[in-house]
């Protein structure tokens, strides 16, 4: 199958990083003496383009067909060396690094002799497991050009329609019997002063109009199954239940205003919440003289460790109608940190000000104290306690995540972090995708946001689903785990251990992984009694050999 | 582990041989199992200085001699003793088929198992060559009783428990649930039933299969 | 769908909605006016709340957008004139002339090496010095060699040459002219970015007169292992202290060589040079002992706010300038463990995921301190070391905190050259001089078919960035395929 | 023996512990150089046969450096790979070799220095127990 093994070996100087504290010479001659190496060789800076391009002459050159870099951490570097190896024409996976720079000259610059010999031994298990490397392909499958949106608010239906609108069919579910999500109850919407039900009332209208998009309302997803390209979904929208495949799925379930119950005795008439002082704005029926708004209500608390971002300026904008709708009406805000963050939000921030709402600040250890008629609060620029009239009580509580948001992450296989809003695959750099590719987020449902803020968090998520929907077919890398039938005895042992489900037994009683869904993790093939999961990315055979090469029989360990 | 060492103490060149049916199944025997062996004696071995040579190899089904054939045969003359991972009935198959080489079992068979969960294997059968089961809901009192009762419950049971042990259900009583389920209770009404325990070792004769002329039977 | 969209700056939300962009087929056009692309972030050393090492999270993004096949880096250039409208836009594009043939440069570095010239590296906030012939920053894409034509001694008539003389792939060009050519786009998406609050202007704080007083994207640069003391925390005045005596005594060495010389051929009159000499060693040996008595950095502390939400400047809040500032803190404490931070802040503004818990622990684990007021003044108290007078505003007390180095939160304001893309595309911005742009379509410009994302729009932080890059590639994506 | 410097060998997962490992780099924190990293997809890719064969071929310990718990990248691979640690502790007590010199050990990609302290205790904890009775003949 092969021609005998050419192995390159290329040490890397890294400037002063790796040269500084090992003998490079010293290490190339021994890298030399290793079986199957072919050629060795030192650059300056193997990462740069003078080094790859360094590397994909020399492998054409000399004909070899399996790379060793000694350099720095395959973790941020081994994508562009796979890269190089591909344009030098050998398989990208023919490929091993190893990491003699954070694992070794970094953390033993103070003793040289050990940190030389231990780069040696290194650099022998890379020749040794380079020696057993297997040739990985990808493979590609087909893409549904249909589109699944879990929830229709305001974020759901905004990326639904933008999804359409790129000539996509779009699934929109929502659990609720009318769509709208939390617009439906709000007045009106800061800063540009829309009233909420027009702006949800238009989006609702184009979403049913558009014929590339099929509501489903008090619709609920009962399975999902498949993988990127082509999920597989059971749901089911009041009494039938369907089935279809989509190429991606976006979750926008939103979150919902916590019941402040028994807080700042809380009763819905006299001590209400953001919310419900928004429904009486919008019905008009508000007369309350005196109104006591109290911030961070159950928020920002142990139990409740985040802040909720959007209940100030909810807060600010309702104090501003408050102003409005009855005449020199006195408004309060108690609060812990005004989080009128950004240019609209300050601006709006000053305007209540200058409209007379006044601002007191209060301790998390030193709340104030609701009672009948008045609140009680110690005033931080008086040094005493002052207590305000206070006709109606207005608590903002936090946004929290939708009470079954925990079984949608179960059932699509994603992880929800400690408050139960979904978990992106990277906090700062992919906010909208999941870590399993082809599910993406934006919303309440990852974490409270304005409605401007859901509004190109959902543009941005059906942008990042359109990536997938443009091509027809979707490529996978090779790295996962395979059946050999002939030595499979029907266990079930690796259907039962794999943590993502993924093995099946297929007719004639023998495992079978669907490469598509594998993950690569190798549990399965450590696991299975009869060693018959194949697995190229890290074989059996390549962790023994690099066990076998942990020690060189002629060299003695103690030499100092 | 003592065992085994001991057995093979005087073995220079030794062939482990698992076996790919139910000792892989149950995680006891497989290709996995017989490296993890294998290394241990030689592990155990090199520290006393005595270092040994071994061989592992694996066959399909160690209880059918055509599969145990080829593989003994091809490594003929490379081993001095063979360490079967197989059942009992397979460590006999290889003695058999091969008698100047002794087979030593490395495994202590215990029973036809079922698997509750991944590496949870109970006692369900005890072959007792009578089946119950069609009457007992399912459940079998040979197995699952302690006295293995046939007929009913002892009545030492507290809160659904079998008085030997506090983890362990009574099976008397799991019948009568099972059966009320299936609404068949009128089976425990029957008159009492003997057990015909089979005589041991039992033996299995399928003429339709066997070679040869069918014995003409008038 | 042929023609493809224009991308104004290469930062983290232009490089994004190119990605985005170039990812469903279209093709992009990335023009970044620095030599190298990465913007603001690249300047990080971690990012909050997860402190990964911005650089580390970002190179795999700056070489997919020089590697990506529908991608045109078009770095060290800028936007000429933009006509036509949406669906058909002309753009004039300047591409700067580095001197340096892009192809052939291998980015090796012998020629800063023997670059006779020193000047202050922007991109380390002039901290340290680069030469005339420079990398933007070692990481930098696309990983090519500049030459400042303001600083190289070619274009200052003299004869220097060293660099090509000295570059093994001849890349080096001294008769390279500026490229001026036009791009057909079907839309212009602008990712200009911010610029950050020159504080100099608040007399009070004495920034630019007090050596321990930094803005805290120079304290970035400090702690950053590729900056300009390779993460070692010093302060500024000692890292002064330390540079005067490596100058002061190359000139000692220097004057040592010539008296040596003119004894030599005759002994003609170096009394003088005898006198600066004994002067120089007199004033090196003052240096030497205050070197002597410079103590690692113990106190630090951060000053939020400075030149936002404050009516003389800005009105608006930075946005992530509390997060910054937790984070600095941490990082800091993580360097060296006996340190003491504390915040001068008013609202603690930490709204995004994770953040609020990221202080908690920044309090509790790393003992950092917060206190609630709005520091008055700067001042240099004994051994200059600077000293602050606060307001807390939980005792009233107003009292004078001494500290070893103060680290301003400057306020985040629009980048200088968005009033002339302004202009020159037609978009409008707002009081504040951010592109203006309405709560529904948050990514489109008041000129149709041009987009906004990133700091551009508005002060915020990088998920908040990346998020709208997303949005606006969707925005001109669909412009292109309605009129493209 | 003091001059007796063990060999160990360290199964790394590539999210969390190699990653530790990077910024135990990162951040200069020296540790002894007596352990070796092979990379593993995840702790759960390891399986006794590969700790049983790092110790035949001359280690002196072996420890699992896996995801702490609930945060493995492949959800419950760093429970696979302790309970298999324990189970080659069991069988190293049956060929009295001491079960100490192989461990499990979790720590997060953001725990550099847990990395550094735990290379250095198992190192400390090796030295103690000697060289391993495999190993003799080298000494």
């Amino acid at each position: 199958m092969e021609t005998e093994l050419r192995i390159g070996v290329f040490v890397c100087h890294c400037g002063i990083n790796i040269a500084g504290v090992l003998n490079i010479e010293d290490l190339c001659r021994y890298a030399d003496t290793l079986p199957n190496v072919a050629m060795v060789q030192a650059n300056v800076f193997t990462c740069a383009q003078k080094g790859t391009s360094e590397i994909e002459k020399v492998v054409k050159e000399q004909g070899l067909n399996r790379v060793v870099v000694a350099a720095c951490t395959p973790r941020t570097h081994e994508p562009i060396f796979r890269a190089c190896c591909q344009e030098a024409g050998i398989n990208p996976y023919f490929f091993e690094m190893v990491n003699i720079r954070e694992h070794c000259s970094w953390v033993h610059r103070h003793n040289k002799v050990y940190a030389q010999a231990k780069a040696r031994d290194l650099i022998r298990m890379a020749v040794a497991r380079a020696s057993f490397l297997e040739p990985i392909g990808t493979f590609s499958s087909r893409v549904e050009p249909k589109a699944m949106v879990i929830g229709a608010g305001v974020a759901g239906m905004t990326c639904a329609l933008a999804i359409a609108d790129q000539g996509f069919e779009v699934i929109l579910l929502e659990k609720e019997v009318r769509m709208g999500g939390l617009l439906r109850h709000l007045h009106k919407i800061a800063p540009c002063d829309v009233t909420a039900s027009k702006l949800i009332g238009e989006k609702v209208a184009a979403a049913e109009k558009d014929d590339r998009v099929k509501c489903f309302t008090s619709a609920r997803v009962e399975e999902v199954t498949g993988c990127i390209g082509n999920y597989v979904v059971k749901f089911s929208s009041g009494q039938e239940s369907y089935t279809d495949k989509v190429g991606v799925i976006v979750v926008a379930t939103g979150g919902v205003p916590l019941e402040p119950v028994d807080l700042f005795n809380y009763d819905g008439k006299r001590v209400i919440t953001q919310s419900q002082l928004e429904a009486r704005l919008k019905k008009g029926d508000i007369e309350a003289k005196s109104v006591v708004m109290i911030q961070c209500v159950g928020a920002r608390i142990p139990e409740r460790n985040y802040c909720s971002r959007i209940c100030c300026m909810v807060a600010i904008k309702n104090s501003l109608h408050m102003k409005k709708a009855v005449k020199d009406a006195k408004v309060f805000v108690l609060f812990r940190d005004i989080q009128a963050y950004g240019v609209e939000n300050e601006a709006l921030f000053l305007k209540a000000r200058e409209e007379g709402v006044r601002f007191i600040r209060y301790r998390l250890d030193n709340p104030p104290v609701v009672e009948d008629g008045r609140v009680r609060i110690y005033h931080p620029g008086m040094g005493k306690e002052v207590s305000l009239p206070a006709d109606l009580v207005v608590l903002s509580t936090p946004i929290v995540a939708s009470s079954d948001s925990e079984d949608l992450s179960k059932v699509l296989k994603v992880p929800v972090d400690e408050n139960k809003f979904f978990l992106e695959a990277h906090p700062k750099l992919s906010p909208l995708d999941f870590a399993t590719s082809g599910i993406y987020l934006c919303g309440n449902a990852r974490f409270p946001a304005t409605v401007r803020e859901a509004t190109y968090q959902a543009l941005g998520a059906a942008s990042r689903a359109s990536i997938i929907l443009s091509h027809d077919t979707i490529e996978r890398v090779g790295t996962v785990a395979a059946v050999e039938a002939e030595l499979c005895s029907g266990c079930f042992v690796c259907v039962k251990v794999c943590p993502y489900k993924v093995p099946r037994m297929n007719e004639n009683g023998k495992a079978e992984i669907e490469p598509m869904q594998c993950q690569g993790c190798g549990i399965c093939v450590a696991e299975c009694p009869a060693e018959a999961i194949r697995f190229r990315y890290a074989s059996d055979e390549q962790i023994t050999a690099a066990c076998n090469a942990l020690h060189a029989p002629q060299e003695i360990r103690s030499e100092n | 582990m003592e065992e085994i060492l001991t057995m093979v103490e005087e073995f220079d060149r030794i062939l482990v041989l698992g076996c790919g049916g139910c000792t892989t199944v149950c995680c006891a025997g497989g290709a996995r199992e017989v490296e993890t062996l294998a290394t241990l004696i030689r592990m155990d071995r090199k520290q006393k200085g005595k270092p040994v040579e071994t061989l592992e190899a694996v066959t399909e089904l160690q209880c059918e001699p055509e599969s145990v054939k080829p593989i003994l045969e091809k490594l003929a003359n490379q081993y001095d003793v063979v360490l079967s991972m197989a059942c009992g009935a397979g460590v006999q198959t290889v003695a058999q088929l091969f008698p100047n080489h002794n087979a030593l079992p490395a495994l202590n068979t215990l029973f036809t198992g079922r698997a509750e969960e991944h590496g949870v294997w109970t006692e369900n059968c005890l072959a007792c060559g009578d089946c119950v089961l069609w009457r007992t809901g399912g459940i079998c009192p040979v197995t699952r009783c302690a006295k293995s009762l046939m007929n009913g419950a002892c009545g030492g049971a507290s809160e659904g428990k079998c008085e030997v042990s506090k983890d362990r259900p009574c099976a008397w009583q799991e019948i009568y649930h099972a059966l009320k389920r299936l609404d068949k209770l009128h089976y425990l009404k029957q008159e009492p039933q003997v057990k015909d325990w089979p005589v041991h070792p039992g033996k299995v004769v399928r003429e339709d299969l066997r070679e040869g002329e069918a014995t003409r039977v008038d | 769908m042929g023609k493809g969209v224009l991308v104004i700056g290469g930062g983290i939300a232009g490089i994004q909605t190119c990605l985005d962009l170039a990812d469903q087929g279209i093709t992009v056009y990335l023009v970044e006016c620095l030599p190298c692309i990465g913007g603001k972030m690249a300047q990080l050393d971690k990012t909050f709340p997860t402190n990964d090492c911005s650089i580390c999270i970002m190179g795999p993004k700056l070489f997919e957008v020089e590697r990506h096949p529908k991608t045109h880096l078009l770095a060290y250039s800028e936007v000429e004139a933009v006509s036509g409208q949406a669906g058909d836009f002309t753009v004039k594009v300047r591409k700067k002339a580095r001197y340096v043939d892009e192809e052939k440069c291998t980015a090796c570095g012998l020629c800063a090496e023997k670059c006779p010239v020193t000047l202050p590296d922007e991109f380390n906030l002039g901290m340290s010095t680069r030469s005339a012939i420079y990398k933007h920053f070692p990481q930098g894409v696309p990983s090519v060699y500049t030459i400042d034509k303001s600083a190289c001694r070619v274009f200052q008539g003299k004869k220097c040459n060293i660099c090509a003389k000295v570059c093994e792939a001849k890349a080096v060009d001294y008769e390279q002219e500026d490229t001026v050519f036009d791009l057909n786009v079907g839309a212009i998406i602008v990712a200009a970015g911010f610029d950050v609050f020159e504080p100099s202007d608040i007399k009070a704080y004495g920034y630019g007169t007090i050596p321990d007083v930094i803005t805290s994207m120079e304290f970035e640069r400090l702690i950053n292992a590729s900056g300009p003391t390779g993460g070692h925390l010093e302060r500024p005045s000692s890292l002064n202290t330390k540079t005067e005596v490596k100058q002061l005594e190359r000139r000692i060495r220097k004057a040592k060589a010539r008296v040596k010389s003119l004894e030599k051929d005759g002994g003609r009159s170096s009394e003088e040079i005898q006198e600066t000499l004994e002067r120089m060693n007199e004033r090196l040996a003052i240096i030497r002992a205050r070197e002597a008595s410079l103590q690692e950095v113990k106190e630090i502390a951060f000053v939020q706010c400075v030149g936002s939400r404050d009516f003389r400047y800005n009105r608006h809040c930075c946005s992530f300038g509390c997060m910054h500032s937790v984070k600095e803190a941490i990082v800091a404490i993580e360097h060296s463990a006996e340190l003491q931070s504390t915040i001068f802040f008013t609202d603690m503004r930490a709204y995004g995921k994770g953040f609020h818990e990221y202080c908690m622990r920044g309090a509790s684990e790393y003992g950092i301190r917060f206190v609630r007021g709005r520091v008055a003044e700067i001042g240099q108290g004994d051994e200059d070391r600077p000293f602050l007078w606060c307001e807390d505003m939980e005792t009233q007390e107003v009292n004078k905190h001494p500290f070893d180095l103060v680290i301003l939160a400057t306020a985040c304001v629009p980048s200088k050259g968005i009033e002339k893309l302004a202009k020159m595309i037609g978009f409008e911005l707002d009081e504040s001089g951010f592109v203006r742009t309405d709560s529904n379509t948050p990514t489109s410009t008041s000129a149709n078919g041009v987009f906004v994302c990133g700091c551009a729009q508005g002060p915020m932080d990088i998920p908040s960035s990346v998020s709208m890059a997303s949005a606006a590639a969707l925005m001109a994506g669909r412009t292109l395929k309605a009129l493209g | 023996m003091s001059s007796f410097e063990p060999l160990i060998a360290v199964f790394s997962c590539h999210y969390c512990s190699y990653a530790a490992a990077d910024l135990a780099g990162s951040s200069r924190i020296q540790y002894p150089p007596n352990i070796r990293i092979i990379k593993v997809p995840c702790t759960g890719r390891v399986s006794a046969n590969h700790i049983l064969k790092a110790l035949e071929r001359g280690a002196d310990g072996v420890y699992v450096a896996g995801c702490l718990e609930g945060t493995c990248h492949f959800i419950s691979g760093n429970y696979k790979a302790q309970k298999r640690v324990q189970y080659v502790k069991a069988l190293l007590s049956e060929i009295n070799i001491e079960p100490e010199r192989v461990e499990m050990h979790f720590m997060s990609a953001a725990q550099g220095s847990k990395f550094a302290a735990v290379a250095a205790e198992m190192t400390d904890v090796i030295k103690e127990l000697g060289p391993s009775p495999l190993n003799h003949s080298r000494y």
